[in-house]
């Protein structure tokens, strides 16, 4: 089978069991439908881990494949296919795998549910527009790939329609969302004016000359890109020589990532996250965990020869970072809802991919992407199992004590938060070490703010992670006495993923450290330029990945992850009594915190009220008061006003007539004699 | 006696005919009888025109406009005396049919 | 002063108070009269002006015809002319002043600068042969002979609409028509009218109205 | 034999005396007869069309399968025929949505049935005229004539406030072609023939060319609609019956488009040039301000109608835009692209969402948003189409609707990023309004007991949304083959209206 053909398995396979799902789902039954869909999806994760393996081991070179001309005009192409390369190849593997683990635990996750049938076609669509997003080797792929996955997960989101809150959610997360797409399609303008394609392969060639420019002219005297001809600028304000000018460059990166920050919940397109939890518990995971909300960090990845030419952006990105990273932790810590608790992590950690965005380590970024997928769609998953066990209850006030009951749950939960608070060996130290020691060495703007906040993030990641373990997990059981009689462990349905999912968070860093974040697996897909490699210094003494590992012991980051454990410890386990003193002491900080600093009522009230009411004022001033009765019925009224007045003209006394018309010659005659 | 006082006194007569019109104004037969006066400067005019420039057509046309004058007349009281009828006045206000 | 402008000024000025007699004199019949006295006075200016046919024409015709006509419908209709009158004053300001100036203006036309003897001399009496009434007669029963013709139509028709115009038709006859009386049938004179049994409230009439008015909606 | 075929003429006239035949045959004695003759007739009219867009030869702008013959030779006047690649799409979407119309009549229309149908087929015959039309004063005929069904359809079978609506929609547009007819006549008079390509090539002055301009606007402006003579359009779609909104929106509206392209840019290109700013302008404030009128709408129909008029905005900033684009041929071919595949998308999703609408209604008979609510609890089938439909009309890539705004907003961009920045606006604004009404509408628990009892849609509905459903997904997936056939003659009018008449002085 070609290349060509596997890749469009790879894509269709998904979609296939997904129509066959949606529209033939009541007549397949239960089982046949999840039968199918996951057919699709182990046939898609299949290849997809061929491919990696091709990329990872057998060194393949990047493919460029066209599967279909969407339109051609005036020598201008714009075609669907896709772009292969070690990028694309890790995310299909961290897309179709999750995937799949979501499937199988959606059988015993959503067995009793009516959309049975349904909930499987939307996640194999899912699976299928997030395939094209990662595979697109063009804009307008891309673009499609994004907004298939914001539709889907508007779909999901909504999944049980008849709540209202999740109705609520859904439409926002979409909304906020075509915010951000807002920008992206400005991106896109923006490239085709810069580049007159909408291909990946002309961009980032033409890039990929001026950067081999930077050693060789004196950057100083002439930019590079002024020597490809990309060094063009638009005006923002003004008229004639008052313009300010701004880099397309710069335009560029910061419109796409706009566009990222509303798929991955950047502050402060953020909101929608929380909400969406609104949805099933599998799709948080797949989605809201793994691999929607990656899209953003992938995108900007991808887009590494763009913005490696933009300082202002990268400084944008990393400030943008840095904020979601601590400040979205910080909320984390006051949640009540186990879910909830997970989304906020998950913002964190999508601010700290961020962060490693904007100081050019793209490879620490997407290996932490790589590796939260992981830990995180395990956590979620497991968190869900909690919640069937629980019979749908999230609230982790009414928990406790679950580890004897829940065993399985419970040490794929433990693997899972340490892996999120980087505890060394485990995936997320990795990822989230190279991270900060990247962070550690950038120079560019606000890295000073950047790194005390991924600092400062790793005591918030240990105390809310650790905090839910031990209030779910541990201490007094709080389970009302009828959940608590039927209390069991989860299914194998559920449990099976669990396990599987657990094994990479425990393993993945370790094995693919070396290759992925210090070795050349990135090498035709990420761009760095020389002056920026924040990595350089964790390449030389990385050693292995287990002498890296134990050096990890002796870093200040553990010892801060271990400051944010034992506080933890003690605030939330042994002395209980400390947690209400402190919430007392810093009651101002608390309340911002716990309204999640009033993110939510300031876009209700300005952006949702406003916009409504801003529509009033239109429809019923502008459109019906003004045009409608002032101009149209108005013009009319005035007419027959006019002629109301006219007919008064029309005495019927004819001595009136006459009168006129003697007057009328009389200024007749005049106007003959004294004018004429 | 030169032209122009033969004109004067039609011009006269014309005037006096119009004031006639408009202070009559309710009365039919006085503003038929104004019409009438009108005309009589008209045929003035015509034929001392006539006379002063030699040529007899203009009495022709005096000769029409009698003729068309005592129809008219004619007429006019025919009406009146249908609309005194129909009315039982001459009260030109009451005359409002016209109005629009 | 010769005799013709004596003759002329003073029938001119008789002209003139009569034709403002004609407007302001409250009785109708004398206001005739006025008018009567009017048509006099111009008929000796015209005669002045050599148009003996016409000036005779004018009271024959006028004074003996039409002004007779005039008289006659002013006695037969019972008018109360002083009522008529009312409101004289009220536009007289308005009437003067337009007559006023459309006589300026006719007046700024016609004077004697341009039309003066010294402009336009008088033009030689015609002599003992001339007579006014084979010139026109010439004229009207060559050149002139369709306006002519035409003239006798309109006159005609005058005729015929003043007579269609005022004739009422016979007089009904109170006679018995048994013609008539033999075709009358019983729907003539009878209609059965169909009722439905009185009601008292009369809110269930509005509400059957109602009915049909949505039977009627429905059927279009 | 099939070759010499007037098929232009047969598309024209075969609905109209189908109409005829419909009226004064059987008509609502034997309504039984009348529908299937309708029926018949709209099918072998959309036979036609696919006909006709088997015998279109792709890759020429020239006007083809012209058909020609004097009609008033006195003042020139030819009866002429001819289309290219921007008529054959627009007379392919009416063919379609007339079958759509006369199918979706058989279970809505509740009296005077023969009527409608004959309404309707007229329409299709008038309306399929206006877009074959070659000659301007041919064309003028067929463009008021169109209005006489429309305005019987609202008329006759539309809401309590028709009267309104009827004479609004009427004075609203004649008012604008009767200056459409006058400078008609003006060039007419000038040039000595009616037919549209030597208007094209005659020379006028830059004062001439911007009244002419000015005069087509009038007409154009008014049907396609542009912000600020728009008001017309809610109101009559409101009470328009189901049929006479769909036809309106999916093809009446197209017609304002058409008349730019066809007219206004090749005829008067200095005079376009001139006012392109202001046209841009309005074209923004139809998307941005129409935008959020559309968020404060109750009605749904209305809230449809005010997102036409959105969309609508696309069009004409796609058209006017391209005179911002000097030099950039890409740009260009993009702008007008994107303006001719929203036009034909716009046909199918309005009509799309308008049929959807009429379901709704024929069933609750109310078009107020509170009203419903969980109607995807009793009428699931039909709450997933919609759903197909109102993100296609948010723009959703992947469908039709996503195309247009994005080959609009891409090219703009060029002209001047502040363009597409407002254009832009229209991704959430779009979605805004098109979602929460979906939200309202279909989400939620069951309003009402009337609304947990509904039936979801019927063999005839689902023939009619799912064909619509089809086409929105293929266009958005695969346009390749519209944009090939339109290419040519897009090129045509761009060369027309970016070459300015004034010889150089201009």
């Amino acid at each position: 089978m070609s290349m060509q053909s596997q890749l469009l398995l790879v894509v269709l396979a998904p979609l296939f069991g997904a129509l066959l799902a949606g529209l033939l789902g009541k007549k397949l039954g239960k089982k046949n439908t999840h039968r199918l869909t996951i057919l699709g999806v182990a046939i898609a994760f299949a290849i997809s881990l061929k491919v990696f393996f091709s990329y990872l081991y057998g060194g393949a070179q990047p493919l460029n494949i066209t599967v279909y001309n969407w339109a051609s005009f005036a020598d201008l192409t714009i075609q669907v296919g896709f772009l292969l390369d070690s990028l694309t190849a890790m995310m299909m593997v961290v897309v179709t795998f999750v995937s799949l683990m979501v499937h199988i635990y959606s059988i015993g996750y959503m067995q009793d549910d009516n959309g049975y049938q349904r909930f499987f076609s939307y996640i194999s669509l899912f699976t299928f527009s997030m395939l094209m997003l990662v595979m697109s080797n063009n804009f307008l792929q891309l673009f499609f790939g994004w907004e298939a996955v914001g539709v889907v997960s508007y779909l999901l989101i909504g999944f049980w329609f008849q709540k209202e809150t999740a109705i609520f959610a859904n439409m926002k997360a979409f909304l906020v969302n075509r915010v951000g797409d807002f920008g992206f399609i400005l991106g896109i303008g923006a490239i085709f004016m810069l580049f007159g394609t909408l291909d990946y392969a002309p961009v980032f060639s033409k890039l990929n000359s001026a950067e081999v420019l930077i050693g060789n002219i004196n950057t100083d005297e002439i930019s590079p890109l002024a020597v490809v001809g990309l060094d063009k600028t638009i005006s923002v304000w003004g008229e004639g020589s008052e313009t300010v000018q701004w880099s397309l460059i710069s335009f560029i990166c910061i419109c796409l990532f706009i566009g990222a920050m509303g798929k991955s919940a950047q502050v402060p397109l953020h909101v929608w996250l929380p909400d969406s939890m609104e949805g099933p518990t599998p799709i948080s995971a797949l989605i809201h965990a793994a691999t929607m909300v990656t899209a953003g960090v992938f995108m900007v990845a991808r887009m590494s020869p763009l913005f490696e030419f933009s300082e202002t952006a990268l400084a944008m990105v990393t400030i943008i970072g840095a904020i979601t990273a601590l400040f979205m932790g910080l909320v984390g810590i006051v949640q009540n809802d186990i879910k909830r608790i997970v989304a906020y992590s998950t913002l964190s950690q999508l601010g700290y991919m961020v962060v490693a965005l904007g100081v050019s380590a793209y490879s620490a970024a997407v290996f932490h992407l790589f590796t939260h997928a992981f830990f995180k769609a395990l956590l979620f998953l497991a968190a869900g199992s909690v919640i069937v066990a629980l019979h749908h209850e999230q609230d982790i006030r009414k928990m406790g004590g679950l580890y004897k009951k829940l065993p399985i749950t419970y040490w794929c939960s433990l693997i899972g938060t340490l892996a999120l608070i980087g505890t060394p060996f485990f995936a997320g130290f990795y990822s989230k070490d190279a991270i900060i020691a990247a962070v550690g060495e950038a120079q560019g703007f606000a890295s000073g703010f950047a790194q005390f906040a991924v600092l400062a993030g790793v005591v918030v990641t240990a105390l809310y992670s650790i905090r839910m373990l031990l209030i779910v997990f541990h201490g007094p059981s709080r389970v009302d006495a009828h959940t608590a009689a039927h209390l069991h462990e989860s299914p194998k349905v559920i449990t099976w993923p669990l396990i599987l999912l657990a094994i990479p968070s425990l393993a993945i860093g370790w094995l693919m450290a070396e290759p992925m974040l210090v070795g050349d697996y990135f090498k035709d897909a990420i761009v760095v330029h020389d002056g920026h490699d924040t990595l350089q210094a964790l390449r030389e003494h990385f050693g292995n990945a287990f002498s890296f590992a134990l050096h990890g012991f002796v870093t200040p980051v553990f010892w801060l992850m271990l400051l944010g454990v034992v506080a933890a410890i003690g605030i939330f386990w042994w002395k209980p009594a400390l947690a209400d003193t402190l919430s007392k002491l810093l009651t101002p900080v608390r309340k911002l915190v716990e309204n999640k600093y009033y993110f939510d009522e300031f876009n209700q009230k300005v952006f949702a009220k406003g916009a409504v009411s801003l529509g009033n004022v239109f429809w019923r001033y502008g459109d019906k008061a003004v045009i409608d009765e002032g101009v149209i019925d108005g013009g009319s009224q005035t007419v027959v006003k006019i002629a109301q007045k006219a007919r008064k003209l029309q005495t019927g006394y004819l001595y009136h007539y006459a009168l006129i018309m003697v007057l009328g010659l009389l200024a007749l005659l005049a106007w003959l004699l004294f004018v004429a | 006696m030169s032209l122009s006082h033969y004109l004067t006194v039609s011009a006269i007569l014309f005037a006096i005919s119009i004031v006639g019109i408009v202070i009559n104004r309710k009365n039919v037969i006085t503003l038929l009888m104004c019409i009438e006066l009108m005309l009589l400067a008209v045929n003035t005019n015509f034929i001392a025109f006539s006379r002063y420039l030699g040529d007899e057509v203009g009495q022709i046309f005096v000769f029409f406009i009698l003729t068309v004058a005592a129809a008219e007349a004619a007429i006019g009281l025919a009406i009146l005396v249908v609309l005194f009828r129909t009315h039982r006045a001459i009260d030109v206000e009451q005359l409002e049919e016209l109005k629009g | 002063m010769n005799v013709e402008q004596i003759v002329f000024y003073f029938f001119a000025a008789l002209t003139i108070i009569a034709a403002i007699g004609v407007i302001t004199v409250k009785n109708a019949v004398q206001a005739v009269l006025c008018l009567v006295l009017t048509f006099f006075s111009a008929a000796v200016l015209w005669m002045l002006l050599e148009a003996e046919f016409l000036a005779i024409t004018l009271i024959l015709v006028y004074v003996g015809a039409v002004m007779v006509l005039f008289l006659f419908v002013v006695m037969m209709l019972d008018v109360d002319y002083a009522a008529l009158k009312q409101g004289f004053t009220r536009y007289l300001p308005l009437g003067l002043f337009t007559a006023l100036a459309l006589f300026a203006v006719i007046y700024w036309v016609v004077r004697s600068k341009y039309f003066g003897s010294d402009v336009i001399p008088e033009p030689a009496k015609h002599g003992a042969e001339y007579s006014n009434v084979k010139e026109l007669g010439r004229l009207l029963y060559t050149e002139y002979f369709y306006a002519f013709e035409i003239a006798g139509v309109i006159l005609l028709v005058a005729i015929v609409a003043a007579i269609s115009l005022t004739f009422r038709g016979r007089r009904e006859r109170r006679g018995q028509s048994v013609p008539g009386q033999h075709k009358v049938s019983k729907e003539d004179r009878l209609r059965v009218i169909k009722m439905d049994a009185e009601k008292a409230p009369s809110d269930e009439l509005e509400q059957t109205a109602d009915q049909n008015d949505e039977q009627q909606r429905g059927n279009s | 034999m099939l070759e010499q075929l007037p098929i232009l003429s047969l598309l024209i006239w075969l609905p109209i005396l189908g109409g005829f035949l419909v009226l004064f045959g059987p008509g609502d004695k034997l309504l039984v007869w009348s529908q299937r003759i309708s029926i018949v007739i709209s099918v072998l009219t959309l036979l036609l069309t696919g006909w006709l867009l088997w015998v279109y030869q792709n890759g020429s702008a020239e006007y083809q399968l012209v058909e020609q013959a004097d009609w008033i030779p006195s003042f020139n006047i030819q009866y002429a025929l001819g289309v290219d690649g921007i008529a054959v799409p627009l007379i392919a979407l009416t063919g379609l949505i007339n079958l759509l119309v006369v199918v979706g009549a058989i279970g809505s229309v509740k009296f005077r049935r023969a009527q409608y149908f004959s309404a309707a087929l007229m329409m299709t015959g008038l309306m399929n005229g206006v877009f074959a039309a070659t000659d301007a004063i041919l064309f003028y005929v067929f463009w008021e004539a169109m209005l006489i069904p429309m305005f019987l359809m609202i008329g006759v079978w539309g809401g309590p406030n028709r009267i309104y609506a009827t004479i609004k929609f009427f004075l609203y547009t004649f008012f604008g072609s009767i200056f459409m007819l006058v400078a008609l006549i003006y060039m007419g008079r000038e040039l000595g023939s009616f037919a549209i390509s030597d208007m094209q090539q005659m020379s006028l002055s830059l004062s001439e060319q911007k009244w002419i301009f000015v005069a087509f606007l009038a007409a154009f402006a008014v049907k396609i609609p542009m912000v600020p003579v728009h008001t017309w359009l809610p109101d009559a779609h409101v009470e328009a019956p189901t049929g006479g909104s769909v036809i309106l929106a999916a093809i009446m509206l197209k017609m304002g488009g058409y008349g730019f392209l066809r007219f206004s840019l090749p005829i008067t290109p200095d005079g376009a040039d001139a006012f392109s700013w202001w046209l841009i302008l309005f074209s923004l404030i139809a998307i941005a301000y129409i935008g959020f009128v559309a968020l404060a709408q109750q009605d749904m129909k209305k809230l449809i109608a005010y997102s036409s008029i959105a969309h609508m905005g696309f069009v004409t900033l796609g058209i006017f835009v391209i005179l911002m684009l000097a030099g950039a041929a890409k740009a260009q071919s993009m702008a007008l692209q994107g303006a001719m595949v929203q036009m034909i998308s716009h046909g199918l999703i309005s009509g799309a969402l308008f049929f959807s609408i009429g379901v709704l209604y024929d069933r609750v008979h109310s078009r107020e948003i509170s009203d419903y609510g969980g109607v995807v609890n009793s009428m699931p089938v039909f709450a997933s189409l919609l759903m197909l439909f109102v993100m296609a009309n948010a723009g959703l890539p992947g469908t039709s609707g996503f195309i247009g705004e994005f080959f609009v907003i891409l090219s703009s961009f060029q002209a001047d990023w502040r363009i597409a920045l407002v254009a832009g606006t229209t991704l959430v604004l779009g979605a805004a309004y098109s979602l929460w009404m979906y939200k309202r509408v279909i989400f939620g628990k069951a309003a009402s007991d009337k609304i947990s009892r509904l039936e979801d849609i019927n063999g005839r509905e689902k023939f009619i949304l799912m064909t619509l459903a089809l086409l929105i997904l293929a266009l958005g997936l695969y346009p390749q083959p519209l944009i090939e056939m339109m290419q040519p003659s897009i090129e045509n009018i761009i060369q027309l209206a970016t070459s300015s008449k004034l010889g150089g002085q201009g």
